[in-house]
């Protein structure tokens, strides 16, 4: 549990561009944003300026440079319609950063990552830690179509390894991810050196989780909750695991797949 | 229109409890003070209410439990909790370190049970008031249940005011025909402060499936949009109670403080506000110290139930 | 999901008022229909629900008689009316020229000035039902004070049921500890129909000016705010009554009306969002035939009390 | 009572530039809006996309071109706060127009016309008509400094003689405006075709309001009241009047001065 500073600081908008279906990149100028942020955590957002929408939203940290910050987000609702108009110069309030991010052992060599459509919001951030941390990674990567794969480019020039899904089989295997990442990863064998990060819907956090319960490997995934706070206050963001419940905001977002109770991931995502 | 140079008095005396401030953070919205106190120096406050205390702990109700509504938040958490054993051990050091009062905001399944928390708390040291939460509407059985009848709330004030010796505030519920009842009904028993309101019991739906949003189907609606109702309480309340009044509901800013306090609130409490905008219990105490000062009133005591009412 | 080809039946049955679809407007925020007729073809409502009438004209209360709250309003308006004789004389015609039904709000300040305001809409041409208003906020006598007592409730309906073999719609207030109650209570007095909820009695202050916001001092609060409180009544309500439930309370959508029909209103009406957006019931009529063709229904009625409820 | 047509409509932003202190000129597409619109007409604007602030907010048309709308604003709260930052192409929803507008008779030959402060906002178009009318204009005009006095010159381009008053001293007299009409107002002669209208705080039209019925002079005023529906259904703007309580939006917002109850007046506004 981590108790670096959390800071409520008003950001300035430099870019926020889309990059795909109804989806965004927005960059922060935040230089008060304490610099401890890392890859899995998240920032609470206000997207209204009077009470309707009220409450904050939550974004995992898609990058966080020295003194600014990158948010990726899809257009889903009025909070997220609401940040897809601002323009250069505006001012974002923003909490952050929040929760625990991904663990990197130092005895990690090889890093399977998971992503499915959203879920890939995360793992900028991560891949550049894993990559400065000399690991090794495989991205299995779905989404619907192939325009909502976002950034591949960027990925591979950081060196990744790309397999591929689209439901519509527009891009790589047809398909939802889970396969692909089943039929592979039989071929893996489980080793202290090697782990699985997952973010994406919760039924694939559910199967990913599964597959490597089932074989005793390292997974850590990053669930979504309908938050109130964000900081650990309401309990309104509980999920069900081995330690009864547990909020997403603190305990998590990320937790370990083995202390999960799979059964019931589905509930706090409603 | 006065304007006074020396800095207005703000500290408050509630229910013998010197705060040095009248703004307060109210149960279930601020955990045991430990995660807020990573944003900003909690001292700062006048008091802080911690979660609901019960005597076991509690797991609390099925996800989802909080759904946003216009300008307001459902919640129906079901009052998870550590136990009060659980936080007498391992929260009160943490919060005994902070110079601002602690109100342990407590509940039972039977006004025995609330008795049996109110007395354990009754020697903990850095306990500074005890806040019977007899209006919580999110558990099946205690909560709501006595705040919305007198006998009832009469009761578990008498037995938890024999338990104990600390301060005592008694929460009320605003699901009710005439406030003003109970809060006679818990001023006969001995309370020594009233605090209000709680959340109105409320309702959402996910038309797609056809269900509520909350898993238990109702829960308790908070934030800027229950304000009109918990202000006009606050006044009801007010004019016919002795006890001083800690206000709260869709509290927001200095200007939102200000106005219970005029309407009778001796002090204000700070809900669903610290999850949209932490620092704003900060930016209100320097907001009222900036309108004394603008009205050219020495002490927050001299808004104290200010409001000038034509005959109606 | 079932996609339904035929277009779905959106008629509806109250109290033995057919009504072409389950859209109403709301009492006091329709005025007597011929403002908005300017802006739209009121044939295309389920049904229109008049101004509440009184025995006698009403000046109604001082300005300032309305104020705007987080996702919602206040208002004292005080039921200012030109009284039941005006209108039938003076509005009716006009009226009876549109294909919808008209619904007559009334309100009086004794059991018999209802009974009496009945009695006379009784004969009148171009009314298809009564709206018993027992739950104003905004008189000093009469109004909420009937509402939430029950056996005011149930003398008021008694009364008035003598009086007229008009259709009788109760509609509730929401400022009572168990609605529920009342509801039966109209009910066991021959009520054909419940509507529910009034506005939230609610108040807002200037802290310039250190007054209400209201002449008053208080008002009834009304808009999205409400919407939680007003969906958890009428689910309560239709429960435990046979009769058919009018839902209201800051509905602005199809998406809103839906919730309303699925924890058990047979209609639903629409009342400050017709200051907000006046075209909005037309668009909740196409709204609701949308939901029912993705969702496979065939009738509006299949939608009603359709809530699925994990046991609590 | 007009029964002319109101319509709800989209209109796009063309134009919204400061033209003072805090104050900005917002022009309007709408080719839908209705035609008949008339100087002293109001129209009634959504001011965000949520419900709060949820009431719409009435202003004056500053104008009425074939297929645009102008209005003159200044920025109170949290409603003109939101106008401020309309750009152009954004979408503003309108209802209007509104309520009863100035009377023009044929027979008059001189207007007097007395703003204070935005009170000049419906005159732009009760001048452009009275110009067509052929009617001879005195503007009485006061502002707390030069910088609030607005649109000058396209006044007097239009005709209208103007007599100016800051109560800085900014430009013109020093003090009230109602000071400097009450001055030159003793040197009027009542007649049928003389007639004062004004617009402004509710002091001022209390003030130019008792002046003319003392001499049963001809005189319109435009009030202001808040206002929850603006079409004359909720009964919640009422001001005192001869006939009791009227509507603002539906009988007004411009009455005789005749007929209001004075000592009332500041009631409705608050
Ligand atoms: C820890 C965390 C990290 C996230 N990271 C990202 C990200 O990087 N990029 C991205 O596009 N989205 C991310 N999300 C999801 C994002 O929070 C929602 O898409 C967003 O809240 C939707 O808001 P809205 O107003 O547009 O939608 P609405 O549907 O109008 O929102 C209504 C309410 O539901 C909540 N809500 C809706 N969807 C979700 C959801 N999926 N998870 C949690 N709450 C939800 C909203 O916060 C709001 O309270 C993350 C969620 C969590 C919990
Ligand atoms: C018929 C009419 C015509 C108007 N014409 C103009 C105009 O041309 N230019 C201009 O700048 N202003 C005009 N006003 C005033 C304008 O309506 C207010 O300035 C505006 O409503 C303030 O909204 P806000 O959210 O910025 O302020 P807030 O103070 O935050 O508003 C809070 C509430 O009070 C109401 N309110 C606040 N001030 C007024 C007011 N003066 N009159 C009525 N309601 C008010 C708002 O509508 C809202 O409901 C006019 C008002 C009326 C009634
Ligand atoms: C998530 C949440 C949890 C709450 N838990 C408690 C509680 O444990 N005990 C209690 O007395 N009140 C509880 N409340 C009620 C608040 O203390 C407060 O009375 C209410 O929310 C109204 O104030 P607000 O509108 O400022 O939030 C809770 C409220 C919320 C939103
Ligand atoms: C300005 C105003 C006037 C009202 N007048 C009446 C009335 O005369 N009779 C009545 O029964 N209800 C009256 N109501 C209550 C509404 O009919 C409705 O029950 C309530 O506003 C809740 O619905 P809403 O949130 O959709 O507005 C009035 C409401 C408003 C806002
Ligand atoms: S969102 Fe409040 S505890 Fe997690
Ligand atoms: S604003 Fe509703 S009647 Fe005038």
């Amino acid at each position: 549990m981590s108790f670096f500073p959390i800071r409520q600081v008003t950001a300035r908008v430099t870019g926020n561009d889309p990059v795909g279906e109804a989806t965004f990149r927005l960059i922060l100028s935040a230089t008060d944003f304490p610099p401890t942020a890392a890859p899995g955590q998240f920032v609470m957002l206000r997207t209204s300026a009077g009470a309707d929408p009220m409450l904050r939203r939550a974004f995992s940290l898609h990058d966080r440079q020295e003194g600014s910050l990158e948010i990726l987000y899809k257009v889903v609702g009025r909070g997220t319609a609401w940040m897809a108009q601002r323009r250069t110069g505006d001012a974002i309030d923003l909490i952050g950063p929040l929760g625990q991010g991904f663990a990197i052992a130092p005895t990690l060599r090889t890093a399977l990552l998971v992503a499915g459509g959203m879920g890939i919001a995360p793992f900028r951030f991560l891949i550049r830690s894993l990559r400065a941390a000399g690991v090794d990674m495989l991205l299995f990567y779905g989404a619907r179509t192939e325009r909502d794969l976002l950034e591949l480019a960027e990925m591979e020039a950081a060196g990744v390894s790309l397999l591929l899904a689209t439901e519509d089989g527009s891009r790589g295997e047809r398909g939802r991810i889970t396969e692909l990442f089943q039929q592979h990863f039989r071929k893996v064998e489980p080793s202290e050196a090697f782990k699985i990060f997952a973010c994406g819907p919760h039924e694939m956090l559910y199967e990913v989780g599964r597959i490597a319960r089932g074989q005793a490997i390292a997974c850590e995934v990053s669930l979504e909750s309908h938050m109130a706070c964000g900081l650990g206050t309401c309990m309104g963001c509980v999920i069900a695991t081995e330690d009864g419940y547990q909020r997403v905001c603190r305990e998590g977002p990320v937790f370990s797949a083995q202390r999960l109770l799979l059964d019931e991931i589905s509930l706090a995502q409603d | 229109m006065n304007v006074s140079k020396s800095a207005p008095e703000l500290s408050v005396e509630i229910a013998g409890i010197r705060m040095k401030n009248p703004v307060l953070t109210a149960s279930g919205t601020f955990g045991y003070g430990e995660e807020m106190a990573q944003i900003y120096d909690l001292s700062q406050l006048g008091a802080l209410t911690v979660k609901g205390l019960s005597l076991r702990p509690q797991t609390g109700n099925r996800p989802p439990r909080i759904c946003e509504t216009p300008a307001g938040m459902l919640n129906s958490i079901g009052l998870q909790n550590i136990g009060v054993e659980a936080f007498v051990r391992d929260k009160l050091p943490f919060l005994r370190r902070i110079d601002t009062r602690v109100l342990a905001n407590i509940y039972g399944h039977s006004a025995e049970e609330y008795a049996a928390v109110a007395g354990i708390l009754d020697g903990a040291d850095g306990v500074d008031g005890i806040e019977l939460n007899i209006s919580c509407p999110n558990v099946k059985k205690g909560g709501m249940a006595f705040g919305t009848d007198r006998a009832e709330t009469g009761r578990v004030v008498r037995l938890a005011r024999k338990a104990t010796g600390l301060p005592l505030i008694v929460k009320l519920s605003p699901n009710v025909t005439d406030i003003t009842e109970i809060a006679r009904a818990a001023e006969g028993e001995g309370a020594d402060a009233l605090s209000l309101i709680n959340t109105l019991l409320g309702m959402a739906v996910d038309i797609d499936r056809k269900k509520p949003r909350l898993s238990r189907g109702v829960g308790g609606l908070s934030g800027p949009a229950i304000r009109p109702v918990a202000l006009r309480m606050v006044y009801q309340v007010s004019r016919v109670t002795e006890l001083p009044v800690i206000g709260m509901g869709g509290i927001v800013c200095a200007e939102d403080a200000i106005a219970f306090l005029l309407v009778g609130a001796s002090a204000v409490s700070v809900g669903t506000a610290n999850f949209v905008d932490p620092l704003c219990p900060l930016e209100m105490i320097t907001g009222i110290e900036a309108y004394l000062k603008e009205h050219g009133h020495t002490r927050v005591q001299e808004l104290v139930g200010a409001l000038e009412m034509e005959q109606v």
